[in-house]
């Protein structure tokens, strides 16, 4: 307890504020889309008021029911799934969901997709009205839906398109969440700020497979899947890393964050907030250990603001 | 529910490849239902990532001790080791650290004061059913489990349910413990016997399947405690749906076998060909 | 030994044996180029002679120094490595390694790469000449090396355009090896096809980066570095799969793999060999144990030619 | 060189945060020069993935017991613990299993009998001077070891090197034990007296540094133990490599450290400013 007391009297409470877009967030940590749920499912493990934001999972349109199983299976460090986008749909979420958000002082982050470029602009028409919603995360690279998602995310023209779209039918700030699997994430991301995205997330998942070898078959009904958790960090460090380089506008860093050091890879290479995703799958009080976590390396570090940590890499 | 960061108090092998943890857990047994789950993972740096789902054979107390030890609430799992994840489970030891959260999901509904109660166990699925024997004992209903395996060593812990009040049939696919043939051939003459009884299931898929289907045929009401692959347990990734009655192509209703299950009656799922996700089985691991 | 005898007795051992592109290997398993050095270092830990196939570091024109310290990094279940293709160039190569290789029944596969067209061109024509070299195969794809591989392996033009050279100055059969850092691999497979290749070999290692958080700067001298190990699988799988069904010549897997299992799932999807790289490091005995597992699967399976499990994946 | 696959035979933490390991290794010590190393790992699923090497600290033989326990040769190693893989080491018990290759590369060279032998230790860097030590010793060369450390915690296993017969002078940065002030004044102050001696050293690179502007000032022989992050051990996976004398960015010449080493002759390594790889201190790993 002298312990604890010495520290809040002596030392200052270093700031882990920051801001995307206009969205002023407590700390760089929320949830990434789709490992989540809509929040409610992670209530009873810690107060959700802690974190940066919050990220819903997916919407659409209209309800949509995912793959058939099994959708997920579990690689060396990794996690592949195919749920295929299931989601209650804008209506749902709009009638049941958002409400719940009241409850706490933390900005909403709406993740979207559409299947065709009209339902991407009716969505972002739909999500403009919501008091609720602070920003909208435009998720372009899910590899799981054939027609979709992938097309866009994959080709600088069509990223531009929708991102362009979107930003006309909204009146939010805009995140265009990037796949990686492409040759050049950075043109896709610079297509993507040229086009009004006002922030960047990345990455979504890698695609990738795996073999019951008994059976023969792939261990997910839809045959791929999307690659997440530890093991593509490097991956997603690297190309968090390029697209800081490349654009302008703010960045999001995902992938395979498990705890504050690996946060801090992403906020050093210029991330100014991260998401964590299979993580709290693994543990559902990982997001707040890691924005302790966070806390601590900066007082240890004797680092006030943890903007003087963000795009701290020495090369 | 609750995330805990805790210990292992005990760790034995009781028959060739299954294993009962006894885990500490204080504040646990205040909280569980029977059929409830929990997920769990060793503390080590990542071996396996996610963590498993295990049903709760029981919980218990460790008295206080002299030495000043305070009372130690536990609960114990009873797995079998089929991949990496139970592997690594087996070698642990009294005091190593685990991960669990729980209890999880929706156990099962205790039916109708003083009808028969007939439990179907298939191999390690009849863990779920211990707890459940239990409270519907205290409350003074008639239990049977009715105990099915593939051979003797599938046969678990039948003087436990015993000593808890409950009486016990086993039979086995090899005739090595107990009657030879399936178990839902002994459910079949139970229930000529007692036909105003519930049943409440829990093993492998095609045992399901076809209690199920005894069970519709005379009307009987069923619960099933199911298993699919899980990431998340509490509702968040939706890898674990299951098809809800009523399920179809253009009008899908998928139900989360953390949330809405692991218990299930009968009749909320779709008993189609493929009705229960094949990931339950697609490993072989469907006991 | 009873048990042993019967075995021998009762079962007809299965057949391992492949064929890529007109060499015959005794089983599916070989190296990875650049993790067994030439051979020799891993003598002492069991008998090269039981390999498929020995495949070589990455040879070029000129000796290489590489790249400066640190070179590898250990991440979640891979490790990134930038060691810059360092070599002892194609000179010493031949007059100092190759009659190593007349001690082993064993073919061998030379793996190069070249700074320009006319490098690749050289080498190609150099290796030509050497009886102990059954094969080459082509680098296109590392990810290290600023002027060279990278351009060639992630368009499909210049891939095709360093195939067909390197097809007219080679009378041994060429396989090529491909990047996995491309929006679609199938496209370079193709191109590598159509310019002459006689097989594929995929995939090379995924770029990455990792950061020490507490000096701020990349664990690896070069920045970037490539990612190999099992954390990869997924996506190396799903790789093969797609080049399996784009080209008609066979596709070599390679990507994570570390013991039977894994090189089973390669072999499924329609792999007719595999290499194994970062998992020798790991265990200087894996490749024997994965020849022995691969043995041991096909007797348990009842499959008499390992080739009718080539490709037998359900879909 | 061997890969083993055996057991732990002890774990034991010696001071705080470093730990020995004794661990079952048929056959190893007749195969052993001292200076050279192991690479080590659990065998788990893969908690971390490389092998990390180890300094050999001793060998022995446990003898045969009466209970038909044959006799039983081992290694130790001395580790501290700074990361997640030394970290899973610590944590393993009696019977567990581990993959251990080597030995691994080239050791000390004995240098000339009966010259003045003096051994420069800093921290966990002693490790391969204790079988020097009773290498040079049994041949009759007189032998000190300077012993250096930040503090008290650093300094280890002193008293079997005296048990050896090594004479050892204990230095510490902070004075917690033994002298106060840097080992490499020591390392002055003998060499003042014996100027003739041979010196072997193993440490934290600032150390190294320092000792080799010590010695070739007064051109003394010098042999130094570096390390450097490996994955393969054996040459393969050129990962580890240090600059040799008369490296240059136009024509480079550059040694694996766990082929060519990890010990060099001081004149063959090239002292430049970045002469030994950033790797071995990146991780403040450096000891
Ligand atoms: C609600 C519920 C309760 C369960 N209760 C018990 C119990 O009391 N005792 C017991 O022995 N087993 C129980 N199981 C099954 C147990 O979860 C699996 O045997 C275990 O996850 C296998 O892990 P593994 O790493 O050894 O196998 P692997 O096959 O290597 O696992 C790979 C992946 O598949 C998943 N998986 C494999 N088999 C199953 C399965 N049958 N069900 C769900 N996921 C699976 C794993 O969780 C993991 O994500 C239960 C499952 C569920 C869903
Ligand atoms: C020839 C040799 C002999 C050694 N002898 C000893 C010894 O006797 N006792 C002892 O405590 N330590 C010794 N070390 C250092 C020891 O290998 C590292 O402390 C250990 O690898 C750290 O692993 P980690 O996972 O705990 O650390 P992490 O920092 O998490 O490791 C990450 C990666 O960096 C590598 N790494 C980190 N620090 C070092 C280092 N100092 N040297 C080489 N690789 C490093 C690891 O091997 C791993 O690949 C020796 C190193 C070498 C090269
Ligand atoms: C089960 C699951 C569901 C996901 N659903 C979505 C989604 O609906 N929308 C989206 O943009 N990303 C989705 N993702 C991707 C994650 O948001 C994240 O980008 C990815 O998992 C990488 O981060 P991680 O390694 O921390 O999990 C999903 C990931 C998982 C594992
Ligand atoms: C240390 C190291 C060096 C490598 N050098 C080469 C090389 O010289 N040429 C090449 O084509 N691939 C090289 N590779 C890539 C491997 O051959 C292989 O494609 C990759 O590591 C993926 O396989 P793995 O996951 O089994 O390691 C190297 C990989 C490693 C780890
Ligand atoms: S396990 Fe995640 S939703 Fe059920
Ligand atoms: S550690 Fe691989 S070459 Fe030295």
């Amino acid at each position: 307890m002298s312990c604890q007391e010495k520290k809040t009297m002596n030392v200052v409470r270093p700031s882990l504020a920051v801001e995307i877009a206009g969205i002023r967030m407590k700390n760089p940590v929320m949830p990434a889309s789709g490992t989540f749920g809509y929040g409610e499912e992670y209530a009873p493990y810690f107060d959700l008021g802690r974190l940066g934001a919050i990220v819903t999972k997916g919407l659409s349109l209209n309800p949509k029911a995912g793959n058939p199983t099994p959708r997920i299976a579990e690689t060396t460090s990794g996690m592949l799934n195919a749920i295929g986008l299931q989601n209650v749909g804008i209506e749902a979420f709009l009638a049941d969901k958002v409400a719940y958000y009241q409850n706490f002082d933390v900005p909403v982050i709406a993740n979207f997709f559409g299947n065709t470029l009209e339902e991407y602009g009716e969505v972002a028409r739909r999500l403009s009205d919501i008091p609720e919603i602070s920003a909208v995360e435009l998720n372009i690279s899910c590899p799981n839906v054939k027609q979709g998602g992938i097309v866009f995310g994959t080709d600088p023209r069509a990223a531009a398109q929708v991102v362009a779209l979107v930003r006309k039918s909204l009146n939010k700030p805009l995140i265009v969440k990037l796949t990686p699997n492409v040759t050049d994430i950075t043109v896709i991301a610079r297509a993507a700020e040229e086009a009004g995205a006002d922030a960047i997330s990345c990455i979504n998942t890698l695609t990738g497979m795996a073999i019951d070898v008994r059976t023969r078959r792939p261990k997910i009904a839809n045959r791929t899947g999307g690659l997440s958790g530890p093991a593509i960090r490097p991956v997603a460090v690297r190309m968090v890393h390029q697209v800081v380089q490349a654009v302008k506008i703010p960045v999001i860093g995902i992938g395979g964050i498990t705890c504050a050091r690996d946060a801090l890879e992403f906020l050093i290479v210029g991330a100014r907030a991260v998401q964590v995703g299979t993580a709290n799958f693994i543990d559902p009080g990982v997001m707040p250990d890691i924005i302790d976590g966070l806390e601590a390396f900066c007082l240890e570090e004797g680092i006030a603001d943890i903007n003087d940590l963000i795009g701290s890499l020495q090369l | 529910m609750k995330n805990y960061k805790t210990i292992v108090l005990a760790n034995q092998e009781i028959t060739s490849g299954t294993f009962r943890m006894r885990i500490l857990t204080p504040g646990f047994a205040g909280t569980v239902t029977p059929g409830q789950f929990v997920m769990l993972r060793p503390a080590l740096a990542l071996p396996t990532l996610l963590r498993r789902p295990f049903g709760i054979f029981r919980v218990g107390c460790l008295p206080a001790e002299c030495d000043g030890l305070p009372a130690r609430e536990y609960l114990e799992i009873l797995y079998k080791v089929v991949g990496e994840g139970t592997r690594i489970l087996s070698e642990l030891h009294q005091g190593d650290r685990v991960e669990l959260l729980g209890p999880l999901g929706k156990g099962f509904d205790l039916g109708v004061p003083g009808r028969e109660k007939i439990l179907v166990g298939g191999g390690i699925g009849l863990v779920p059913l211990f707890m459940l024997g239990e409270a519907l004992i205290s409350r003074g209903d008639r239990v049977r489990l009715l105990m099915g395996g593939r051979g003797r060593d599938d046969i678990l812990a039948v003087t436990e349910f015993e000593r808890s009040g409950v009486e016990t049939y086993v039979s086995t696919d090899d005739g090595t413990l107990g009657e030879e043939g399936f178990v839902t051939r002994v459910l079949e003459r139970k229930l000529g016997k007692y036909p105003e009884a519930e049943v409440f299931a829990c093993g492998p898929m095609p045992m399901l399947s076809a209690v199920e289907k005894i069970c519709r045929g005379r009307g009987v009401p069923l619960q099933v405690s199911l298993e699919a692959h899980m990431a998340c347990g509490v509702g968040a990734c939706l890898g674990c749906v299951v098809k809800g009655v009523g399920h179809s192509e253009t009008r899908p209703r998928y139900l989360c076998t953390c949330k809405a299950g692991p218990v299930f009656d009968s009749s909320d799922l779709d008993w189609g060909k493929a009705a229960v996700s094949k990931g339950s089985c697609a490993e072989g691991g469907c006991k």
